[in-house]
Order: C-alpha cells, then structure tokens, then sequence
C-alpha cells in the first residue's frame, strides 16, 4: 500500500516502514517556533510543568512579529518576557524585528524537506511548502514539547488537490487556494492534510507555495503538503537526500478526496466579509468603493507578491482618500526589495510602507479601521472585527487585485 | 464665585500630564475626562467636583498644543486655574473654551492640596487660607472672549 | 457517570477565535483581564451574561481559526461547563483539552434548541432536552488520560514528579 | 519706532503700518494646518457647535494624518475618518502617511513672510523660512477656519546672535538644546526667537527648522530667521515664491539679548522629565538603553540619517535595543533611499518605519514599557511621553542616538569611534 507525503514524514520520523491515518502515534519534534504574543504564556506553562532545562535549545526558534514595532506600553513586556526566557534556557535563535515567524522559519534556512514542525500560531502549515509536516497548536502544548521534545498527533487522512495547466494572466496562487477553500468550505479539510500536486504547481515558485500552505488552515487543514523539488534545494540551500525525494504522494496512496482542476480555469476572486469560504469573482464585485488597501502578511508580503503590486502600481498613483499599506513579511524581503526598485514603485504610487511584522493582519496595529470602512486585504482571515469592528468589511484577494483596487479605489480587476 | 477645593501641581506641568497622548483620538471630551492627570494621580477624575481650583507653578501647560488638555479640566467641572505663569497655547486655549486662568505669584506658594479657595474674577482676588491674594487681570479682549462663554459662542454671536 | 445540567447560551456555525477573543486583547497579563472580551465582535454582552456553569451550544467548526490558547481559556474562565457544537476546528478542540474544557459533538442537538433553554448531559453518554435524547460518543483514551489528570499542565507536573 | 521680523509680519497680517509688543490685532492667517491629534475634535464643533458652519477659504487649509499611521484602534481610525470625509467634502488639501505635519508644510506650503496658524505646538518650525508659524488649540483653528482670521497678541521678540560655527561632530539640536538648557523651559515664554548674526549663515534651512522646532520648548509662540539666500534658495528649488521678505529694522525693539558663540557648543543630551535638564552628554554616559529612536520633525530629515548613518554602517545593533528610524517624509525616506542609507539602517538590524511621529508623540508604534528608557531625537521627553509613566526619555543629537544604539546604552559619536 503507498503513502501520502505526510505519512512518509510521520513514518520517517517514527522510523517505521508506514503508517495509517487515525494512528494515534508520538513524534519527535525537529523544530518549535514560539512568538511573541503567546511567549509569556509558554514561559509560565513551562515553569508551572515543573520544567528547567529545554530538550534541545538549538531546536526552539523564538520570534518577535505580532508586536513589533510595539503599540501598547506593554507590547514590551513580551520582548522581556522572552529575553529573560531565551537566557535561562539558551535558546540560540531570537528574532526581534526580523519579519513574520512563518517567513521566517523556512527563509532563515531552519525548516528543512522532512521536518516535523510545531508552533505557537496557526498559520504554522506554511513549512508545508518546502515539504515539511507542520501545524499550529497551543501554549501548554508548546511547553509540554519544550520540556520533553516530543508531542502526540493523529496521523492525518490527505486530500489530494491536483491542478493541471498554466494560470491565466491576472491569477495568482492565492485565488487557487481562495476558491479551493470555498469549494471545500472552512470546515472542509479538518483534521486533514492537503496535498498538492500537478503541472501548475510544479511551475509554482515557493513563494506562491507558500500562499496557499499558508491558508490550508482556513480549510481547516491539520497541514499542507508539496513535494520537494529543485526550486525547494535551492530554497533552502541543500541537496535533496533519498528521503526528501521521495516525498511525492504514492499512485496507490489512500485519499479521502481526490479534487482535479484545471489551471486555465482560475479567474481572479475575493473571500467576501466575513468568512474565509463566501467566494466570488473579483469580476462579480467590481465596482464596490474601498476605503484602504493592505499587501503584507506571511500569506502574501513576499518579494514576489510586491513586484505583482508594482508592476500594477507603476507610473500610476493610489485613489485619493484611499490608503495603501505595504508591509513586507521579513527584513530579507524589504531590503530585495529596496535593491531592486519596487519600494520605491510603491511608495511613488503613494504606499505606506511599513516595518516587516504583521501589522494590520493581526488586528493590533498596522491600518486599523471603523465601522462602515472596506479593506482589500492580501492576508489570510477576513474574520468578523478582525481588522477593526464589526462594522468593517474584509475582502481578501491577491497582490495583483489588491493593487488594482488601490489604483480604482474600488473593488476591480487587474488584468482587465 | 463659590468655596472650591484646591488641587495643586508642580512647576513646568506639561500637557502629557494633564492628558497623555494616548487618548487624544479618543471620540470625544467625555471619554478623555477620565484620564486627567493620570500619571500624577489616577483618581484625580473621581476626586475632583465641580467648582474646584488646579493650582500651579510656573509655565504651567507647557508642552503640546493641545486643546484636549484645557478642555478635560473645564469638563471635570475645574472653576479656573490659577499659576504663577501659564504656557502660551494653553493658556490661549484655555480662553478660548472659556476656562479662567489666573496668573496670581503669591498665592500657588501659600496654598496645599485640600486646601479651600474662592475666586472673584472680576475684581481679579483669590481668597484662601484667610488672606486675600490680588491677581494679574487679564487684558480686555480676553475678558471679553471669556464672558461671552468662549470663542465659539463669539463666533455664534457674530454669525 | 457524571452528569449536570445547565442553562445555553446558542452560537451559529464558523464562530472564530478572533471573535472568542480577539487579538487586540491577547497580550493582557491574565485570562482574567481578557475575559470579559469574549465573544465582543459577535455579541458584547454575551461575557457579562454568562454565569458559572451556563453550557454553549455552537453550529459546525467552533473554534475555526488561530491557534490561540486564549480561545478555550477565556469560554472556561467565564464558567462555561462543557461546549457541544456539530465540530471543532482542530487546534481549538486540543487546546480545550489540555485545559480541562470539556467538549462534545453532537449533530442535532444545536438545530433543536433555543437560546435560554435548560438541558441535562451525561457525560460519554446523551444529552437530554426538552425530554428527547441527544446522544454523544466519548473520547479517545489518550485524550481521555489528559483530561484525567486535570489537564495537559498537570500530566506534565506529575511526569516531572512535581506532584 | 522699528519692527522685528515678527512685528513686520503680524503688522502685514492685519494690515496696519505698524504693531508694537502687548498689542491685540485681528489678522489675516495665510494659512492653516491640522493634524490627526486634534481635527476631530475641530470636526465635531464644526458640524455641532456652529450656528452657520462654513469654511471661508479652503484652500488655506492643509489636513495633515502623520501621529497614528497607520491607525491603531478602531477609535483612531473613526478620528481619521472624520478627518478625511471633511477634507474631501469641503476640497481641503489632504495628506495621510507621507510625512509628519512640519515636514510636509515645510516641503509644500511654507513661504517667508506669511501668518500660519497650526494646531500643533511644533508649528514654530516655519521661521526657519522666515515666516510666522504658531501653535493653536482646535478652538483657535475653528475660528480661523471659519473667519479666516483670528487675534493675536502682539509678542516681544528676543535676540539671539549667534557667532562662529559649530565644530565637527556638533549638530544644531546640540545648540538648541544648550540654549534651552540656559534660559529654561518657559525661559522665552510668550516671545519670539529671532535667530541672528554671523553664525546663521553657516546653518542650512534643514539646521534652522532644527532650531525653530524646539523654540516651543522654551515656551516660545515662535522662533524666525531672517529669509536670506539660504531659504530663498530652497524655496526656489521648491518652485515656490516668497509672500514677504522681511529683515528686522536697526532700531526694533527686544526685550533681551543673547549671544551663543557656535564654535563652544559641545553634545548635550536633556535628561528626564523635562527638556531644559540639559547636561554634558558626558554625564549620561554608559546609562543603559532599551530603545533609540531617530526621528520626528526635528530631527528626521536627510541630513540626521545621513549622519546616523554613518555611524552605524557596518554594525550590527545589539539584541536588547529596538533602534527605531523614522523618516520625517516620504520625500526624505525617497532620498534617503536614494542614498543608500535606508540599506544601511535595514542592514544594522534597525526598524525603519513609515514616515511618521511615532514614538515622540507616544501613542504610536515604537512605545515604550514600564521602566524601559529611550534615547531620542524626539521634541520632548516629559514623564511618560514615550509610553508607561515610569519610562525615561533622553534627548540627544542623531549622532548621540545612533551612537548609543550601537553601544546599547548612552555614548557619544566620539566614543564610539574612538573604543
């Protein structure tokens, strides 16, 4: 009987031949990664387990991004909290200001194809673009991993998602997983694995990869899954071993689900307020006056979804009244883009750029709104007061969209 | 005017003390009156009734140009503030929304927190403590922007 | 077997945790603080409303959303007994575990009941309403163990022989 | 009897020949500015409080959104909102997130000669350009916005010469500071700085803004410089025309005068709470720090980044400090891009924001915590102005600031370079 990929990475990890899914199995953990808001909550579980030492420090990646630059007055005592944590314990990898945890982990060349990978937020699926297992869980779950490196998890049924063919002009990955949420609904793929496969995804850069990983969640995806690949080596600065290579889901693996679609088919779409899976066509909403526009997050604030945003932004200028924020998801990706003309695009057309961090995607900061306002949105969740009351709109789309919107100032279509 | 009770502050109090940053988007007067002098003393807002005197040093509201900082205390129901000297735009401010600042050089010295006060703007004496205390009149124009009730309603009366 | 009864509060389908708690008040020091948020997009006064031993009764994929342990946290701290829903979001159904927050899937029961109606669960066995039975399964035996302990905290604890 | 500067221009303003200190006059403002920390406030009187509400020259009025961008909480974005839909309904010049309020009039607007009226203390920049700018209350503003004038009290103006230039390694926040320092927090209360002498022709408009801005700490109602070569020639790199250009009369009257010799200036810093605690920044030294900020529109233009960064090129910021770089403008930020200097902050593990207040004003992003101290380029450093009451702030040159944040506690430029 064959495997998906996430049962090869669980059976690997176990160092068994195979397993199945429903197994209820305990895993050894290559990577944690623990971020700033949840860290204090992290320090006293650990403390109040009765934990002193961490099982591996060089395993825990510790990260400061929902609350950089701070806020509050007491956004700071986070940094404290966890400073003082990463000195008892010797954690060697803190992050103050570098960007999004979920960046982050894969760019700074820590998750690797293969990896079994926990962390304290739930976008923690998008290490599934290089070909890792990785989910979101909670604080005490985090400590209880802390102190003894490992944690029990169900091995997961698979969905298969199979995209055949070039995408048209104007699409981006991320109204592929847009409308694959909407076709499978937000509780669709729970306690799933999504597993992507077909000719448009091996065309996929890693970036567009991990737009839709990163969204598995919204399914309700325990995790996503690529095969790793060329583009994957060279991401992450390795040669592929035996192992690694043979992450592909076997011809005679068992899927729950097997959904096949054809690339050309992908028109360019919106998750409309307030709930991940009411997809509709951008073309169906043209028309519709925003008051501000948000590029950023670790779903869409990559280099790659900034040049999108300025390709569509150049010599142009955003709508008066209008605002365009532009947040980059690391240090990496700002200063790539400084070296290579598209912040200034950006802020020429009249963005506000803003410091790597979530910003607005997390609802602290960042382009919070009011009742009655409309935000074009490239992050993951469009939940209900999520960026301001309830009163506000959330429309969630692609850099490419997003930008047009900010040129239109109203809801329009990139390529049109 | 009536007997009021004194609160008392410090020389240079500036307008971060009186009403910090935080809470200038706040909607409105009435949402910021609560915060007043909140790094000074908290309950400063419960304390405090209509017909009570701030008394400071010198430069008093120095710092920002802030109108909330002046409105806050004429919300709380503050009488008048009376210093030994005021910050420029405060005391502007302070006119224009039609709260009395008193320039007075003897009396901020003599007097504590709690102690009992009365003003008599017109003939420009404080009393308290049993002594009288005489005050810098303020110039005509001004006198006449605060009997009207402030800017606005001069404006209103023009209109 | 346990049994209590308890007056519903009655949620729909979807309910995320930005609108359990939502992220502007995470980084408060204490559940305590962040309680009183609950539940404040969707509904403001549901927190103030809610008295200890009250249960929740939700549509399909409660809890969908971040993975903040806040979440199941906040609904215990306010005295919620146990919440049923048709399903849980994963990572919100492990957090409620390890805190000792008792949840059950039940299909009907939530299409069936009104807001302020009083019904009585026995606990792995059925839920009875309006004098009609609901029933329920129980958990798997590794969670169960977690739940037996008092949480995920205390299973800890008494691993490292704190107690 | 002579004018001062100021005389002149408040006496054009109300069109009358002459004006002496202490009288009132009704005048014609030129222009107007408002910023998001009080327009709302404006707002509500406007449409609430006014029996006939009507704008008498719109285009006088700037609308500036730069203390909360972008908005932090629902309650800033409908303050902003407010702000935005009156703008646009009454064809108000609009600006949000392209630099904080001086910087974007100081860039676009500000011409010798003219009477504005800002609602934000720090509106004494504009004598850098040899007008008249003020702070107001949004009371003031209203009225102004409304009648197209308002009133003013005639200031005594107060002589500064300055002499000599500064030396190397000296900046002009250092000279504004020491000033401070000497004649204290309310030392020109109600009065006018008229900077003079030799040593002005040695300071760039970018310098005098320095000096202008921090007048109000002084309790100055503004500070001006004569509009020589050096502003007429910004101004015309900026296309824009002198109103009036101005020189004080031989025989004006002052109420006092100093004179600061440029070359004796040596780095201060104004330690917490209160701006004229002004000592040798040899003092503060080795104190240690949580964050440094270089920024605000005193000192977030091309010439202090350029000078923070030269200092930290090439070296990384320690863990501990948030190193906050806040570009005054997004012309600024542009430029400084241009320059490379952005890079260079970005690559030192600095946080370089959106142009705008920030943590000077303090209910931005880059507030600080609870007994966490900050070094700062920033206007003021009042109890708790950078966040929680029990957090200090120290006020110091760019040099200082990018120096200390290197260090991770309180240097000099000179230190660093030396150690």
């Amino acid at each position: 009987m064959g495997q998906t990929i996430i049962e090869k990475i669980i059976a690997h990890n176990l160092g068994v031949q195979s397993v199945k899914p429903g197994e209820i199995v305990t895993v050894n953990v290559d990577w944690v990664m623990l971020d700033d808001i949840m860290i204090p909550f992290i320090v006293d579980k650990f403390h109040e387990m009765g934990f002193t030492k961490v099982w591996d420090p060089d395993k825990a990646v510790l990260i400061y991004d929902h609350l950089v630059p701070a806020s509050q007055q007491d956004d700071t005592r986070h940094y404290r909290t966890g400073d003082a944590f990463a000195k008892e314990c010797g954690l060697t990898h803190v992050h103050r200001s570098d960007g999004i945890c979920h960046q982050l982990m894969t760019e700074a060349g820590y998750v690797k194809p293969g990896d079994v990978v926990f962390g304290t937020d739930s976008h923690t699926t998008t290490y599934g673009c290089v070909g890792a297992f990785s989910t979101g869980i909670g604080y005490t779950e985090m400590a209880a991993i802390l102190g003894t490196g490992t944690l029990w998890v169900k091995v997961p049924e698979t969905i298969k998602v199979v995209i055949e063919g070039t995408l048209p002009e104007g699409v981006m990955s991320k109204d592929i997983i847009l409308r694959l949420i909407g076709d499978l609904g937000a509780d669709g793929a729970t306690y799933r694995a999504l597993e992507f496969s077909g000719s448009a995804i091996e065309q996929m850069s890693i970036s567009s990869r991990m737009a839709m990983a990163n969204m598995a969640i919204e399914a309700g995806a325990k995790c996503a899954a690529f095969t790793p690949d060329e583009k994957t080596a060279e991401y992450c600065e390795i040669e592929l071993d035996e192992f690694q290579k043979g992450l592909k889901g076997d011809a005679d693996a068992r899927y729950m689900k097997i959904l096949v679609y054809k690339a050309e088919d992908f028109v360019p779409v919106m998750a409309c307020p307030s709930q991940v899976d009411k997809i509709r066509p951008v073309e169906e909403l043209k028309g519709t006056r925003i008051d501000q526009v948000f590029i950023g997050s670790c779903t869409n604030g990559r280099l790659e979804d900034l040049q999108a945003a300025a390709k569509v932004l150049e010599g142009k200028k955003v709508a008066p009244f209008v605002k365009l924020i532009v947040n980059p998801a690391s240090r990496k990706i700002y200063r790539e883009a400084l070296a290579c003309g598209v912040l200034k695009t950006l802020i020429e057309a009249g963005a506000i750029v803003t410091h790597p961090g979530c910003g607005l995607c997390c609802g602290r900061t960042g382009g919070i709104l009011c009742d009655g306002q409309r935000v074009v949105a490239t992050n993951n969740r469009n939940f209900l007061g999520r960026m301001g009351t309830a009163k506000t709109e959330i429309y969630l789309a692609s850099p490419m969209t997003a930008a047009a919107c900010a040129v239109a100032g109203e809801i329009a279509v990139a390529v049109d | 005017m009536a007997m009021g009770k004194i609160f008392k502050f410090h020389n240079d109090l500036d307008t971060d003390q009186i009403i910090a940053s935080q809470y200038l988007l706040l909607p409105n007067i009435d949402e910021m009156k609560v915060h007043t002098f909140e790094s000074l003393d908290p309950e400063f807002p419960k304390k405090v009734q209509p017909g009570d005197y701030v008394v400071g040093g010198e430069n008093f509201g120095c710092g920002s140009s802030r109108e909330q900082a002046p409105s806050v205390l004429k919300a709380l129901g503050v009488k008048a503030v009376v210093a030994k000297s005021f910050a420029r735009i405060f005391y502007r401010n302070a006119i224009n929304i039609g709260l009395p600042v008193i320039v007075c050089k003897d009396l901020p010295d003599a007097v504590e927190s709690g102690d009992e006060m009365e003003l008599f703007l017109s003939e420009g004496v404080a009393k308290t403590g049993g002594r009288t205390y005489s005050c810098t009149k303020l110039p005509e124009y001004m006198q006449q922007i605060l009997s009207q009730g402030g800017l606005i309603a001069s404006l209103n009366k023009e209109g | 077997m346990e049994q209590f009864t308890g007056k519903v509060w009655v949620l729909d389908d979807d309910i995320d945790t930005d609108i359990i708690i939502p992220t502007e008040y995470l980084a408060m020091k204490t559940i305590e603080e962040m309680r009183q948020y609950a539940f404040s997009p969707l509904r403001p006064e549901l927190a103030s409303k809610i008295t200890s031993g009250d249960i929740l009764v939700a549509g399909k994929n409660f809890g969908c959303g971040s993975s903040r342990e806040q979440a199941p946290e906040v609904v215990k701290a306010l005295g919620i007994r146990c919440v049923i829903a048709k399903s849980f979001a994963r990572i919100f159904f492990r957090n409620a575990i390890n805190n000792g927050l008792l949840l059950i899937e039940q299909p009907d029961l939530h299409d069936r009941i009104k807001e302020g109606d009083t019904i009585t669960v026995t606990v792995n066995q059925a839920i009875e309403a309006g004098g009609k039975q609901y029933p329920i399964t129980s958990l798997p035996g590794n969670l169960v163990e977690i739940i037996e302990a008092g949480g995920l905290v205390k299973a800890m604890r008494r691993r490292n022989g704190r107690i | 009897m002579g004018m001062t500067i100021a005389e002149k221009i408040i006496a054009r303003a109300a069109g009358v020949e002459q004006v002496r200190a202490g009288d009132i006059h009704t005048v014609t403002l030129d222009r107007m500015m408002s910023n998001d920390g009080t327009t709302h406030l404006t707002v509500d009187m406007y449409n609430n409080k006014l029996k006939h509400p009507h704008v008498a020259d719109a285009g006088k009025m700037v609308f500036i959104v730069d203390h909360n961008v972008p908005s932090d909480s629902p309650k800033t974005a409908a303050a902003q909102k407010k702000m935005r839909d009156f703008a646009r309904e009454h064809q108000i010049d609009f600006w949000e997130g392209k630099g904080v309020c001086h910087q974007i009039m100081m860039e676009h607007y500000v011409c010798p000669g003219e009477l504005i009226f800002g609602a934000d203390s720090h509106t004494c920049t504009y004598g850098a350009l040899g007008a008249f700018g003020t702070g107001v209350g949004c009371t003031d503003l209203l009225y102004g916005m409304v009648t197209g004038t308002s009133w003013v009290l005639v200031p005594e103006t107060v002589k500064f010469n300055l002499t000599g230039r500064l030396q190397k390694g000296v900046y002009p926040r250092d000279l504004m500071l020491t000033i401070i320092g000497k004649i204290g927090a309310n030392g020109v209360n109600y009065q006018v700085m008229e900077f003079c002498g030799d040593g002005v022709k040695t300071l760039s408009v970018n310098d005098r803004m320095v000096l202008c801005n921090l007048s109000v700490e002084a309790g100055a109602k503004t500070a001006i410089f004569e509009a020589d070569e050096i502003a007429l020639e910004y101004l015309k790199s900026r296309g824009r025309e002198p109103k009036a250009v101005f020189s004080s009369d031989p025989d004006a009257a002052y109420a006092k005068e100093y004179t600061f010799d440029l070359a004796e200036i040596r780095p201060v810093v104004a330690k917490p709470d209160f701006v004229d605690a002004v000592v040798p920044a040899e003092e503060v030294c080795g104190i240690r720090i949580d964050e440094a900020f270089l920024g605000s529109c005193n000192n977030g233009r091309i010439d202090e980044l350029r000078v923070g960064a030269a200092i930290v090129k090439g070296k990384k910021i320690p863990g501990h400090v948030r190193f906050l770089v806040v570009p005054a403008s997004q012309e600024v930020y542009l430029q400084a891009m241009e320059e490379g200097l952005i890079e260079t902050f970005m690559e030192s593990g600095a946080i370089v924001m959106n142009p705008n207040c920030s943590v000077c004003w303090g209910s931005c992003q880059g507030v600080i915590g609870e007994g966490e101290v900050l070094i700062s380029t920033g206007t003021r450093n009042f109890k708790g102005r950078a966040g929680h009451p029990s957090s200090k702030v120290y006020l110091g040159s760019a040099a200082t600031v990018a120096a200390s944040a290197v260090r991770g506690e309180i240097c000099m430029a000179d230190c660093l370079a030396t150690s």
